[in-house]
């Protein structure tokens, strides 16, 4: 999509003074807030119906996800970084922040697909019960979006070497920056409502 | 082409409050808080409270979260600098979808209130019986009325 | 609220031109207990409501259509226009107002209509039914009676009875339209709805829940009764068969898998068909679509699939059992053995 | 006119953009708004053919008691692809297709905001009603009604591919839905011509907007469920399997939170139309443009908090019932206002009775009979006598027969010269129109009666005793008139008209909105020069400028110099036009490839749990899967047992639907790698086009 909208492109900004694709990803925000809003209702009314075990506080581990949690925030930083090093037009300090995001989006995958690992040798999978279900699928969901930003994020970076994120062009940065803080803010969501919560109540 | 150019300045643009985004410093001030919110929830779990703590902590927990979420959207997505359409088409979304996570949750006929506390002990392991596919008729609803 | 039946029907009557009858056996203007006059009432609120908004919006629009014509249907462009008003905001915030007060006056009896037929009456303890949905029959079980019986529920006249609804399968929906409005069966919940009949009858009720290949034939039939003759009824359902000689093909055929005939060695147990013990006594056979006749009944022993595609009768009695397991096929003989058998089990 | 490719290097070079669409191939390439509204309008109307002959099938076999024309399984899977094809390849697409062509038209602008997006939406749709239609091939269309309810839908209930297809052609139509709407919103709040405030926008402009954002708020409710219930049965989870503690009634929910509005979706864009085409035929500015834009809005917004009333008869309990009810009651209120609204659009007019204002007219009547029996579902005290039987479906044929195809034909025959250059027959649209009018009442209307009478939906015969006979005849005679009209409207759009129709100028019907103030058929840039609005319904004003007010104008100055930001871009070096591109359906082509596959995976895991027991022994006996899947064709095919006692014919047989699975999942991840590659290619796909220099002497021919 980055090529229907280049700056020489006449069809670019609009009445509003916005750009076209700003427009559109925070429409599509809004309604990704749908999509998960159904998943993490999923997840809340289906919470005691399990039947089987495992369930939550058997396998949980708070300080892990919680590592994860700080992990995926620490990316978001490095995110708002290489957005501001591109708009002044600092290349090499954009490709190291974006790699850094990219990086540290990988770290958080890899203490998921620890964790899932886990809980599959564990005795939780999807089928097990209502809980490894609603689980798996939630958060499997939200691993997607990371992993999506992730392949994202790395195209950029790649593409910064081939001339194609300049500073006239930092709005594809910002574009993929707004997806990647949207997954940071519904994590905060499921951190809370799925990991948190388990412990209080 | 310079002036497409500058359109996507955000110092240049007049319809971005504040004049200007913010700096890095800023960036790692709002960070570190981040962090420090974050640190708080984990926090929050620990210290030993009666049963009315629980609420306590629940409501503290949501009230934090909403808060993290809050400072992400306004300052690491620009909300707060950016055009108010923006805010509005972010809000139309958020109502909508907070409005009915709310409504599904209470109008389940949940076995018990997803936000309440849980009495001890949770759940008595039930015999696992999978229908296989073909045995159509064993397949009976095994809750207890 | 009898008055105002005395007062609407007639003129629900006279709306009725089409000279079709509108009291069918599962007519809902019919209404032959509390919670289906009820719903019927409010029904009728609503309706004239509709009626009375009907012929001010559309009698205008129709005075619209017949005087705001263009002279001589079609006017060319220089034509002087007519007045360009854009609106009229006294008119629009009356508009918002009149509908808020008609809501209002359709809504309050629609509250009244939930509480009513949501709320287990004072006063007469109501008789308890458990129902069951199978695809497709219904199984009914009287818990403090001991009785169990399948598509067809006696019930006394001018009793509370309280169903208590669940399936052994998908969704169904519990209705019996001249008593009162539907519950759908679904797992997961304990649902219940009440109903009473005025007066003594047959009231026809249907699945109205899709419900697989045979939803159409999933019907039932409920029996009032007064109350004398349903305590005799009902005590009669308790006892075992009658005929104690059943013929050879029940055991040879294995009908009593699935179904029950108490009283016989071996047939307290099926549970996966309708209990047999007193089919003969029904009115209906194979869930409300034939009436119980000889001739019906063995049309459904000789081949299920035909009358109810799909059933499990058939799948699984007389397919897997009898086809691929037994290879063997019922005579004609044993057809009509089995036909007098069952029709003797009064 | 000459042409003019962008000389611009990309990051690769072959397969580079068409310049010039042409043929065949600039149809598959096109990113051009009007050729992918007509596209759009003509795929659905094909659609259109189909669910209507599903329907005369169903009325056929209604017409008299215990008929069997055909069987119980292909009746439930005719009714219920009827509703799929009518709800989401006809009256979704068919508005869709009016977005496209008109939207860019109405607010002023050259294309909408993502050409390219805008074909993948068309691609995804056109794929996706190809694979959901596909099931007939494979006699396993879906045959669960179109709201698919477990326990029903779930895999133990029904075995064969029916419900995947249906699931996943969702899913892939989904996908068409939110991208497009998305492409939309931004076009109309990004793309208005100078001077077009928010509330000088057409109104059909502004339903399209309301019913787009529906569309991105709802869509991801329905993605949820959908996926929720594929996993069930493909992935063996337990979203909704009762065994397991899941909660059937929980799909009702996310299948309602996304129906209500989708609803609106189907009803807001011919209310649009309607709200168009009144003022034109009555000389007269739309009366309370305010309050219809508003109460449109009001309709969007509430259709969100209104979706339990499709659930009053599953035991939510008094305090939900009560309360849907009186939020379902509050809707009539908006509802209300337009029809007022449109009344007084007519009053004191000089009402022209062309065809689309006939449409328009019978939309009127027939949505205010919809609305009343829509109040009368709202009572949840009788709805509990009236859901799920043939009063509903009087109900919503009223509203999406009466109302949204009536309004959708009526902006056919108000458009239909716009688009192709030519009128339509007059006579011939007043005969499609009395005929679709009396046939659709002479069906619909009975309906209602039979519902009171205890007729329930979706049951494929009924007995004599039943009482139902005559309506249900009626009925069907009414639905063979109907057939009637649709032919002659056939007939007369691709073929009477389209060859022999007297040529329309660019304002045949005295118009009030900028399509008008173009040629018909547009030039492929719209606009020759971007137009500056000075006002609602700018170009009657420009034919009547002693309308506009001296303070209106100058507020529209005001207005226009806000606008700062936008540019004319046709200058120094001509009109810049995008090039056709082969990615979106190169991308769409790769996705419908995997959403093949994924149909074909339905039921994986249990079949594989249910044939355990012969994998496990297999495994011990050191036989391989390709060893495993030969020997269960040769179980199969010989209708024996294998030598080593592993595989009897049941399981054989699973065994060989195991592997097609298999198969599905592998063809699923080869088809979303070729999406996901056209995206990439997409992306990095130079931007091309071509810039149309206009010759001075060519003005003046025009």
């Amino acid at each position: 999509m980055s090529s229907e909208v280049l700056l020489d492109n006449p069809h670019e900004m609009g009445c509003t003074g916005l750009p076209h694709r700003k427009i559109l990803m925070w429409a599509f925000l809004a309604s990704d807030c749908m999509f998960f809003g159904s998943l993490i209702s999923t997840y809340l009314v289906y919470r005691g119906h399990s039947t089987d075990h495992p369930l939550p506080e058997d396998i949980f581990d708070i300080p892990l996800t919680s590592t994860s949690s700080f992990v995926l925030l620490l990316s978001s930083w490095l995110m708002v970084l290489a957005l501001s090093a591109i708009q002044k037009g600092k290349l090499w300090e954009f490709r190291l922040w974006t790699l850094g995001v990219a990086f540290f989006g990988s770290i958080f995958l890899g203490f998921q697909v620890y964790e899932f690992t886990h809980f599959v040798h564990s005795g939780l999978t999807l089928k097990q019960n209502l809980f490894g279900s609603t689980f798996f699928v939630l958060t499997g969901t939200h691993g997607c979006h990371v992993a999506i930003g992730v392949l994202w994020l790395m195209s950029l970076f790649f593409y910064s070497f081939i001339g194609g994120v300049t500073k006239e062009r930092s709005l594809d940065v910002e574009i993929a920056g707004l997806y990647w803080h949207f997954v940071d803010i519904v994590w905060i969501v499921i951190f809370t409502a799925v990991y948190l919560l388990e412990y209080i109540i | 082409m310079s002036q497409h150019a500058s359109d996507l300045d955000f110092e240049h643009d007049g319809h971005h409050q504040g004049g200007g985004h913010p700096s890095v410093l800023f960036y790692n001030i709002i960070a570190i808080s981040l962090f420090v919110v974050t640190a708080l929830e984990v926090g929050v779990l620990y210290p030993p409270l009666s049963e009315a703590g629980t609420y306590f902590r629940v409501i503290l927990l949501i009230v934090l979260s909403i808060g993290k979420f809050a400072i992400v959207v306004a300052f690491f997505m620009h909300l707060f600098f950016d055009a108010p359409l923006l805010t509005f088409l972010f809000a139309v979304g958020m109502v909508i979808a907070t409005g009915t996570v709310a409504a599904l949750i209470n109008v389940m006929p949940a076995a018990e209130h997803p936000l309440q506390p849980r009495g001890k002990p949770k759940h008595p392991p039930v015999e696992s019986a999978t229908p296989a596919p073909h045995a159509l008729l064993e397949w009976k609803n095994q809750r207890p009325s | 609220m009898n008055r105002w039946i005395k007062y609407w029907q007639p003129m629900l009557a006279a709306l009725a031109v089409s000279g079709c009858s509108l009291s069918g056996p599962q007519s809902t203007l019919d209404a032959d207990g509390p919670v289906a006059r009820i719903q019927y009432e409010t029904f009728l609120v609503t309706l004239w409501v509709s009626v009375a908004i009907f012929a001010v919006v559309g009698g205008m629009f129709l005075y619209c259509l017949v005087n705001f014509r263009a002279p001589g249907g079609e006017v060319s462009r220089d034509y002087p226009l007519p007045d360009q008003g854009h609106g009229n905001p006294l008119l629009e915030i009356g508009v918002i107002f009149v509908s808020i007060l008609l809501v209002g006056i359709v809504a309050v009896p629609a509250v009244y209509g939930v509480l009513y037929a949501g709320t287990l009456p004072e006063g007469q303890k109501p008789l308890r039914i458990n129902v069951t949905g199978y695809q497709w029959w219904w199984k009914f079980e009287y818990p403090e009676l001991g009785v169990v019986t399948g598509n067809e529920a006696g019930i006394p006249v001018g009793r509370p009875v309280e169903f208590h609804v669940q399936t052994s399968d998908v969704l169904h929906s519990f209705w019996i339209p001249r008593l009162g409005g539907k519950m759908d069966l679904t797992p997961g919940q304990d649902d219940w709805l009440w109903l009473q009949a005025d007066k003594p009858g047959v009231y026809w009720g249907q699945c109205t829940e899709f419900c697989g290949e045979s939803h159409a034939f999933m019907r039932m039939r409920v029996v009032a009764l007064e109350p004398e003759a349903f305590d005799k009824w009902a005590a009669h359902q308790k006892e075992g068969v009658a005929n104690t000689k059943p013929p050879a093909a029940i055991n040879k055929f294995q009908c009593l898998a699935c179904h029950a005939l108490r009283g016989l060695p071996g047939g307290e147990t099926g549970n996966r068909g309708p209990d047999l013990t007193h089919v003969g006594s029904r009115t209906s056979i194979a869930a409300g679509i034939k009436e119980n006749t000889p001739g019906n009944l063995k049309a459904w022993i000789h081949n299920p699939n035909d009358l109810k595609p799909g059933n499990i009768m058939y799948k699984q009695g007389y397919i897997d059992m009898w086809q691929n397991l037994m290879h063997v096929q019922l005579t004609d003989a044993e057809e009509n053995e089995l036909v007098d058998y069952l029709t003797s089990l009064k | 006119m000459h042409i003019e490719p962008v000389k611009e290097k990309g990051f690769y070079d072959f397969l580079g953009r068409q310049v010039e669409p042409k043929g065949l191939i600039g149809w598959l390439t096109t990113v051009d708004h009007k050729r992918i509204g007509i596209l759009y309008a003509v795929t659905a109307l094909l659609w259109f053919l189909v669910g209507g002959i599903e329907a005369l099938a169903i009325r056929s076999q209604l017409a008299m008691a215990n008929l069997r024309l055909y069987s119980a399984e292909t009746y439930n899977q005719m009714f219920t692809m009827h509703a799929t094809t009518m709800i989401f390849l006809v009256v979704m697409p068919l508005a869709a297709g009016f977005f496209n062509y008109m939207v860019p038209l109405m607010v002023g602008a050259r294309d909408v905001a993502f050409p390219r997006l805008n074909a993948f939406s068309y691609w995804m749709f056109l794929f996706g009603s190809l694979l959901i239609n596909a099931s007939w091939l494979f006699n396993a269309a879906p045959n669960g009604s179109w709201v698919g309810y477990p326990p029903l839908s779930l895999f133990q209930y029904s075995q064969g591919h029916n419900y995947d297809f249906w699931l996943i052609g969702l899913q892939v139509l989904g996908i068409a839905s939110v991208a497009a709407s998305l492409n939309f919103i931004t076009t109309i709040i990004n793309m208005r011509a100078p001077g077009m405030t928010m509330m000088r926008l057409p109104v059909f402009v502004w339903m399209t907007l309301v019913t787009n954002f529906l569309v991105v708020l709802a869509f991801p409710v329905i993605t949820i469920a959908l996926a929720e219930l594929m996993f069930d049965r493909t992935y063996a989870t337990n979203f909704f399997n009762p065994m397991k503690g899941g909660l059937p009634i929980w799909w009702q929910h996310l299948f309602w939170v996304f129906g209500h509005p989708e609803v609106y979706i189907l009803i807001l864009p011919p209310m649009g139309i309607v709200s168009e085409v009144l003022p034109v035929f009555a000389r007269k500015p739309l009366f309370g443009y305010p309050l219809v834009v508003g109460s449109g809005m009001g309709i969007g917004f509430m259709g969100f908090t209104v979706w339990a009333h499709h659930m009053f008869a599953s035991g939510m309990g008094n305090i939900a019932n009560a309360a849907f009810a009186l939020t379902t009651m509050t809707i009539a209120i908006p509802t209300g206002v337009k029809i007022i609204n449109w009344v007084g659009t007519l009053w004191k007019g000089q009402i022209r009775m062309r065809t689309p204002m006939l449409f328009a007219l019978g939309f009127i009547y027939q949505f205010m009979m919809g609305g009343f029996s829509g109040l009368m579902h709202a009572n949840a005290a009788h709805d509990a006598q009236q859901h799920d039987t043939y009063f509903i479906v009087a109900h919503f044929h009223y509203v999406l027969i009466g109302g949204a195809l009536f309004g959708l034909w009526s902006g056919i025959y108000y458009w239909y010269p716009k688009i192709t250059g030519r009128m339509m027959n007059e006579a011939r649209g007043h005969a499609a129109f009395w005929f679709l009018f009396i046939g659709f009442n002479t069906t619909f209307f009975p309906m209602h009666w039979l519902g009171l009478n205890g007729m329930p939906r979706r049951i494929y015969s009924y007995s004599h005793a039943q009482g139902w006979d005559q309506l249900n005849l009626l009925c069907t005679v009414g639905a063979f008139t109907m057939a009637v009209a649709v032919l002659l409207l056939f007939t007369d759009m691709f073929w009477l008209s389209l060859k022999y129709g007297e040529k329309a100028g660019g304002d045949p019907w005295d118009g009030r909105t900028l399509e008008w103030s173009i040629p018909s058929p547009p030039p492929v840039y719209n606009f020759e020069e971007i137009p500056t609005v000075k006002a609602l319904d700018d170009f009657w004003i420009t034919k009547h400028p002693e309308l506009l007010h001296h303070e209106e104008d100058s507020a529209a100055h005001a207005a226009g110099a806000g606008h700062g930001a936008h540019h004319v871009h046709h200058d120094d070096h001509g009109i810049h036009m995008p090039g056709g591109s082969w990615f979106p359906m190169f991308a769409s082509a790769g996705f419908a490839i995997g959403a093949w596959g994924l149909v074909h995976s339905g039921g994986m895991y249990h079949i594989k749990e249910a044939i355990q027991p012969a994998l496990d022994a297999a495994a011990k006996a050191g036989v391989s899967w390709d060893q495993l899947v030969s020997t269960a064709q040769t179980v199969v095919s010989s209708k024996t047992p294998d030598a080593q006692n592993i595989l009897n014919v049941v399981n054989a047989e699973s065994v060989l639907k195991l592997q097609a699975c298999y198969n599905g999942v592998k063809t699923a991840i080869v088809g979303g790698v070729l999406g996901v590659l056209g995206i990439f290619l997409w992306a990095l796909e130079p931007i091309g086009g071509y810039y149309i220099h206009k010759e001075k002497e060519e003005h003046a021919g025009e």
